[in-house]
């Protein structure tokens, strides 16, 4: 028993241990600081494409940017600050905001010596999960796999002076005397144009379009709240990031009101109710929305597609697309948003993309997109 | 020690004004005056006047004074408003487009200098008046201190100063009387090596009123196979975008609700 | 006396507590643990029951909550002792009474098993253990180290009960295990099997082998009564949290911890959750195996070790999941290891008083070594940490500003506040929707995700963004306007969602924002709301029965009693060992 | 054994929970009682504007838990009641009060309330609404224990009520001899 024990225990323990490192009983993930790497010879092999981009991708999240630049093929036409700007994003941009947090790769063609994996993203960042689609080339190199990084163009800003005439609006809170008749600022007048309500894969949705007709700029939240037959609120909810909150005069937004889980069937009413309240406000950046085009993609979805173009001479680190989509009676149908995870450089452009369900696509004949933003520092 | 009746109370009394109180009986007593903002606690000696200060009968309202020795007896008075001495002027809204009818509303309350509502009924006189033009003139009676009035705005943009004054007391609003919607959308454009300017004539309202800067004129370029828009706000009275056209285009410009021309350009050559 | 002798006897107890409270009352009045995980946490709980000592709900965190959810006792001592001395230095003052009461535990509980010599030296250890530094400067468990204190201290009248039948231990044995059950329910249910176990199993051997007067049905019916005393006890003096916890069952999805993870496979978390409690201990691993095999009364010790150890080891092997099932998502797993390190002394007692013998002066100064780098690695990892809590952040502007122009009225958040959280909570007026105590949430934005406080929802990518996202969708509905935030990470979010920057704190360090159209919150409506008699049993019992204990052992005569000195013989061959 | 543990309860343990007790004690919270508040709202009578019908059943509920929080902050002379319900004149003529009540150790205590309320004007803007509510309660006022003033009386107020960002608010409550 002396040595017996002993021995049991330490033949237990390891068993366990590989038990735990061969897939039985997943280990929980690390939290909130993505660092350290696993023991030696503990990292597997880079024996199939898939592997080598799994081991990529691990030290991508970690942040270990030499061990993964050291991953990557030699054709690649990256050097290694490039790679860490494409991988990591630069100039304050959704992507420098943003953790790979998982994703799903699926190969698309494979030899012994060249394999092509299409790989979808999936990114926690700070306006919520994002997806990206990216396809990987890998090569057999040496005794593994090494992912071929293509060359990365940067947009380049050229040295120049973009003439700037501010215009702004800004609030004068007053005194501290008692506020009743004599500090009177009315709140904008702000005015819902259209408003639909649709059955959605996820619930209800209640959707349109609002305007600011004041002379003002107006900070804009649209609520609605569902009732049944017997006028009982079922759910109340409001616009939240599917609106472009502050609204210049006479400036439209779409809104889109989301109501997960709710049958449309079982609502009678919808009361719609816009609150608007007078915020400080700048009339810049103005941003363009050039070539807009409602195309399939390559996977058969209906996408809208174009390029945002910034007018300003400042730079946009977070555009944010928010689109309305209208049927041949100019009804809105569907209101759709995305997030640009490259920013926007002054005078520069930036491709967007927004999806709208498939079963909308035939319907939908026009559409009208606002351009939401946030630059830092600019809040 | 005995207090023979209830305290002979003052039938009518004026915030700010003091008065007195008379007891009977004889020997010492404590007097408690509870009203609105007061509770005060004092001994009295009976059969003797008993004066209130100003201080504790400043607001109007109804008071319980009470007073006690072996036992208590109580009885309460009303304290009413004094003249008037500011008035309270609410004026809606803020902000109007010209030329709505029954845009502008106004309501006055006097009170007097202790913040009591004032409810004897009194004349008070709304002026309105837009540069150096009177746009308006009315007395109107107070009922339970309050009096209203409601009209419509101007015809030119500007600051609108509304009064109300009863006496020598005045209060003075301002109302920004703003253009109505744009009138006359026009548009021109100017193709560059990149792309085409665009920008607006003078936007102004259908009665000449230049449309305030920052409003939003909403571009758009139409192709055959796409289009293209911008958002671009009024600087200095026009409003002006670049916009990538390469192809045929017809470009048209709406602020609001309401649309302006179009302009057909040709592909770039 | 001798050197030598000097080295084959046993340190008295005093001396030990002496130097456990050289080596940690200055580090607890300088309030190092000020920056731990959990310190404001117990404090914000404290600061509730300074002012609301029978009412258990609190408003301040979740739109209200049930204080009911975790065992008040070192909270509501905490509370007491800050009507005199505030309530950082009130924490500070238990926390050390705490670390004060373990190398008395490790003594006595080590004497069950070891000679008096080597408990003392196990419980001299015990005072420079990493994982005791570990959970008292970093992670600032106080509730779990007061309790492990006191179960230490209840276990040898325990064995004292089911050994001797004496009434006095009962009695002294059911009043330390209430209090120890008031400070900490998980300390004692895993308690039960990890430390009672092996007590009770040594227990039978030593009726079986007549060392003790007891037989061994005497000895486990014995142990039956007082499971059962203990059981119906601990079920009524934590009664409202029991009743709580069947009202709401823990459903909440998973929340991610790094103590679950494979330690394997990340070198920081080895360190953090390995290298830095054990210290030298992980030196005297074999040994603590071969001895503890050696010898059938320590076997049952040694197999409560191993598989407290496995346990400490969270996500490296899977047996704690297969175990513990939906529990391990919800339980942490340094207070196995710091358990374990407990649960070795004895042998590691053995073991010093082995290399003293040995070696002496050599030993000596090689143990001191061991030990004092020990806890000054713990020390060091400190600031070394990448999971070390956020540098601390000067949040008296937030609470100034909560506290004025009724901005209070309104419920509030912080974003990258870390553990400060807590502190912004227990000194304004304001109340939150967030809230550092993941088993009292019941709003359903926050029980839907795996993540737990929105102040670090980054850290829980998709899921704690997703419950952020969730809560800021209904800011309206809980009256929340105000939002502080210490990491730009959270601005764009903001930005899109219709808040505006309003005011900056610090230099621009924390930056205040708002949303226009929320109305004044109001009070939610919750079933979790404990009624009056639950308040009143709460506010008596857990304390009650500490009074009674620290009663009984202060003046119950002949309570101080250690166990039967048993007799360690070492294997022949081991010529070495006296 | 019995006189040594005696002993040592005189000692400490009598003086030691005489300071938890005075601790405990001092952590009880106190809250008041919840008076029942009956309130009549016409407000068919109100001009130039009228009355929305959602805008009735706010009045008619922030009126009642006005004087709800009036009565338990003049019973149990505490401010925070106020907080909410009341603003300009209104709050600082009943925090005055609760004050001078508190400093002369009186209180007030309103029972049996029945308010009759009706809307006299209502402005265009829907900004102020004028009400003369006519109140029925009995009034006890105490110093100390010692009731000094009882009374079962009718009230008349004119009430000046101003919207805030999630109810009515009182700004003006003058107690008037008649309408």
């Amino acid at each position: 028993m002396r040595f017996a024990l002993p021995i049991l225990l330490v033949a237990v323990t390891v068993g366990l241990i590989a038990a735990a490192l061969f897939g039985v009983g997943q280990a929980g993930g690390t939290v909130g600081i993505a660092a350290g790497s696993a023991l030696p010879g503990l990292t597997p092999n880079a024996g199939t494409p898939e592997q080598a981009l799994a081991n990529l991708f691990t030290d991508l999240q970690r942040r270990n940017w030499n061990r993964a630049f050291a991953a990557l093929s030699k054709t690649s036409g990256v050097d290694e600050p490039s790679f860490i700007q494409d991988w990591a994003g630069a100039n304050g941009s959704l992507r420098t905001f943003s953790n790979l947090e998982g994703y799903d790769s699926r190969p698309l063609h494979a030899t012994s010596d060249d394999a092509q994996v299409r790989v979808r993203l999936h990114w926690a960042t700070p306006v919520g999960p994002v997806e990206d689609v990216r396809d990987f080339h890998l090569t057999h190199e040496g005794d593994g796999w090494k992912v071929v990084w293509p060359k990365v163009e940067a947009p380049t800003v050229p040295a120049q002076v973009v003439p700037v005439t501010y215009l702004r609006w800004d609030l004068i809170s007053g005194g501290a005397e008692d506020g009743w008749g004599s500090r009177n600022v009315d709140s904008p007048h702000v005015r819902i144009i259209s408003m639909n309500a649709v059955e959605s894969a996820e619930g209800s949705v209640v959707m349109g379009e609002v305007v600011n007709e004041d002379t003002i700029p107006a900070f804009v939240n649209v609520n609605a709240a569902l009732v049944d037959g017997s006028g009982n609120a079922i759910d109340d909810e409001s616009s939240f990031d599917k609106i472009a909150h502050v609204l210049l005069p006479k400036q439209v937004s779409p809104y889109r009101i989301d109501f997960p889980n709710i049958n449309l069937k079982n609502v009678k009413n919808v009361r719609m109710d816009v609150k608007a309240t007078l915020v400080p406000a700048s009339a810049d950046p103005v941003i363009g929305v050039m070539d807009q085009k409602l195309d399939p993609d390559v996977q058969g979805k209906s996408v809208l597609h174009g390029e945002l173009l910034n007018q300003s001479g400042q730079t946009v680190n977070i555009p944010h697309v928010i689109a309305s989509f209208y049927d041949s009676n100019g009804k809105v149908v569907w209101v759709a948003d995305g997030y640009v995870d490259r920013s926007l450089l002054p005078q520069t452009s930036e491709p967007f993309a927004v999806e709208i369900p498939r079963t909308l696509a035939g319907k939908v004949q026009t559409f009208h997109v606002v351009v939401n933003q946030y630059s830092l520092g600019k809040s | 020690m005995t207090l023979a009746q209830d305290p002979h109370l003052p039938t009518s009394a004026v915030a700010g004004d003091e008065t007195t109180i008379s007891t009977s009986g004889n020997g010492q007593a404590i007097l408690y005056l509870v009203g609105p903002g007061v509770a005060s606690k004092r001994e009295i000696s009976l059969g003797e006047d008993i004066h209130l200060p100003s201080r504790e009968l400043q607001n109007a309202g109804r008071y319980v004074v009470s007073v006690c020795s072996d036992a208590c007896r109580s009885g309460s008075f009303y304290v009413a408003a004094a003249e008037p001495a500011s008035l309270t002027f609410l004026v809606h809204p803020s902000r109007v487009p010209v030329g709505l009818s029954d845009a502008i509303s106004g309501v006055a309350l006097p009170f007097d200098p202790f913040h009591n509502l004032v409810r004897v009924p009194m004349a008070i006189t709304f002026q309105l008046t837009s540069g150096k033009t009177a746009m308006m003139s009315r007395s109107v009676q107070t009922q339970d201190g309050v009096a209203w009035f409601r009209t419509s705005s101007g015809k030119d943009a500007g600051v609108l100063h509304v009064v109300a004054a009863v006496d020598e007391l005045s209060a003075r609003r301002a109302v920004q009387q703003v253009a109505s919607e744009p009138c006359n959308l026009r548009i021109k454009g100017q193709r560059t090596p990149k792309a085409i300017l665009v920008e607006t004539e003078p936007v102004r309202d259908c009665s000449g009123n230049p449309v305030p800067d920052g409003t939003i004129v909403t571009f758009t370029a139409a192709e055959a196979d796409g289009k293209s828009t911008v958002d671009a706000p009024i600087k200095q009275g026009v409003a002006r975008a670049q916009i990538i056209v390469t192809k045929a285009a017809v470009i048209s410009a709406a602020s609001g609700v309401v649309m302006g021309n179009e302009l057909r350009l040709g592909a770039q050559p | 006396m001798s050197t030598a002798e000097g080295y084959s006897r046993p340190i008295p107890l005093l001396a030990i507590v002496l130097v456990a409270l050289a080596v940690h009352g200055p580090l607890l009045l300088m309030q190092l643990p000020a920056g731990s995980f959990d310190t404001n946490f117990h404090i914000f709980f404290a600061s509730h029951y300074v002012h609301h000592w029978f009412d258990p709900w609190n408003e301040k965190w979740f739109a209200g909550f049930s204080q009911t959810t975790y065992p008040p006792l070192t909270h509501q001592w905490i509370a007491l002792l800050s009507n005199v001395v505030g309530l950082k230095m009130g924490y500070m003052l238990v926390q050390l009474i705490a670390v004060l009461l373990l190398p008395v535990g490790v003594f006595r509980f080590a004497r069950i098993w070891v000679d008096e010599r080597a408990a003392s030296y196990a419980a001299l250890g015990s005072v420079f253990l990493g994982a005791l530094a570990f959970l008292v400067y970093q992670a600032g468990q106080l509730a779990t180290v007061a309790s492990a204190a006191l179960y230490l201290n209840a276990l040898p009248y325990f064995y004292e009960w089911m050994t001797e039948a004496s009434g006095r231990s009962l009695i002294k044995g059911i009043a330390i295990s209430w209090t120890a059950a008031a400070a900490h329910h998980v300390t004692l249910i895993f308690g039960l099997v990890l430390f009672a176990g092996p007590v009770l199993w040594v227990a039978c051997i030593d009726a079986r082998d007549e060392r003790v007067a007891a037989s061994t049905t005497g000895a486990l019916s014995r142990a039956i009564v007082f499971a059962i005393v203990v059981g119906l006890g601990v079920g009524a003096v934590l009664g409202p949290y029991w009743l709580s916890i069947l009202q709401h069952p823990i459903h909440q999805v998973p929340i991610p911890h790094d103590s679950r993870a494979n330690l394997l496979l990340n070198s920081i978390t080895a360190v953090n959750y390995f290298v830095i409690p054990y210290g030298a201990l992980i030196l005297a691993l074999p040994f603590i195996l071969m001895r503890g095999a050696s010898l059938r009364r320590l076997r049952p010790l040694l197999l409560g070790f191993w598989l407290t150890f496995i346990f400490g080891l969270g996500g490296t092997t899977p047996l704690p999941r297969w175990l513990l099932g939906r529990a391990y998502e919800i339980l942490t797993f340094e207070r196995f290891t710091f358990w374990a390190t407990l649960m070795a002394m004895p042998i590691v007692g053995l073991l010093a008083a082995d290399l003293l013998d040995r070696f002496r002066a050599k030993a000596a100064v090689g143990l001191s070594l061991a030990a004092v780098m020990t806890i000054g690695a713990a020390l060091t990892w400190l600031t070394a940490n990448p999971y070390r809590p956020a540098g601390s952040v000067n949040v008296d502007s937030v609470v100034a500003f909560l506290n004025r122009d009724g901005h209070d009225t309104y419920r509030y958040l912080t974003l990258g506040f870390g553990s400060e959280l807590a502190k912004v909570s227990t000194y304004t007026n304001a109340t939150s929707v967030d809230g550092d105590y993941n088993s009292a949430r019941l709003l359903p934005e926050m029980t839907h995700y795996g993540a737990a406080q929105l102040t670090n929802a980054k850290f829980y990518g998709s899921a704690g963004m997703g419950a952020l996202r969730g809560m800021l969708d209904h800011a309206n509905r809980y009256g929340l306007k105000y939002i502080f935030v210490h990491d730009a990470y959270y601005e764009p979010l903001l930005t899109f969602v219709g808040w505006r920057k309003v005011d900056t704190f610090n230099n621009g360090e924390i930056t205040a924002w708002s949303k226009d159209d929320v109305p004044p919150a109001h009070k939610i409506v919750s079933d979790a709301v404990p009624p009056a008699w639950q308040g009143l049993l709460w506010g008596t019992l857990p304390i009650g029965v500490s009074l009674l204990a620290l009663f009984l052992e202060l003046f119950l005569p002949g309570g101080r009693r250690m166990p039967v000195p048993v007799e360690i013989s070492a294997p022949a061959e081991e010529h070495y060992v006296a | 054994m019995i006189g040594y543990i005696k002993s040592h309860v005189v000692r400490w343990v009598v003086p030691l929970a005489a300071v938890m007790t005075v601790l405990l004690l001092g952590s009880y919270d106190l809250r008041g009682a919840d008076p029942t508040v009956q309130v009549r709202f016409d407000a068919s009578k109100a001009g130039p504007r009228v009355v929305e019908s959602l805008t009735e059943e706010r009045i008619l509920r922030d009126y009642r838990f006005a004087w709800t929080s009036l009565t338990q902050a003049m019973e149990y002379n505490t401010l925070d009641p106020l907080e909410g319900p009341f603003v300009g004149t209104a709050k600082q003529w009943l925090a005055q009060t609760v004050v001078s009540q508190r400093q002369t150790g009186l209180r007030s205590q309103y029972t049996q309330q029945n308010h009759t309320l009706e809307a006299v004007f209502y402005a265009p803007e829907g900004d102020v609404i004028e009400l003369h509510d006519t109140a029925e309660y009995h009034l006890q006022v105490l110093d100390g224990d010692k009731e000094i003033h009882n009374e079962q009386v009718i009230v008349r107020y004119v009430v000046l009520m101003t919207p805030a960002a999630d109810r009515w608010v009182i700004r003006q409550m003058q107690a008037v001899p008649q309408f």
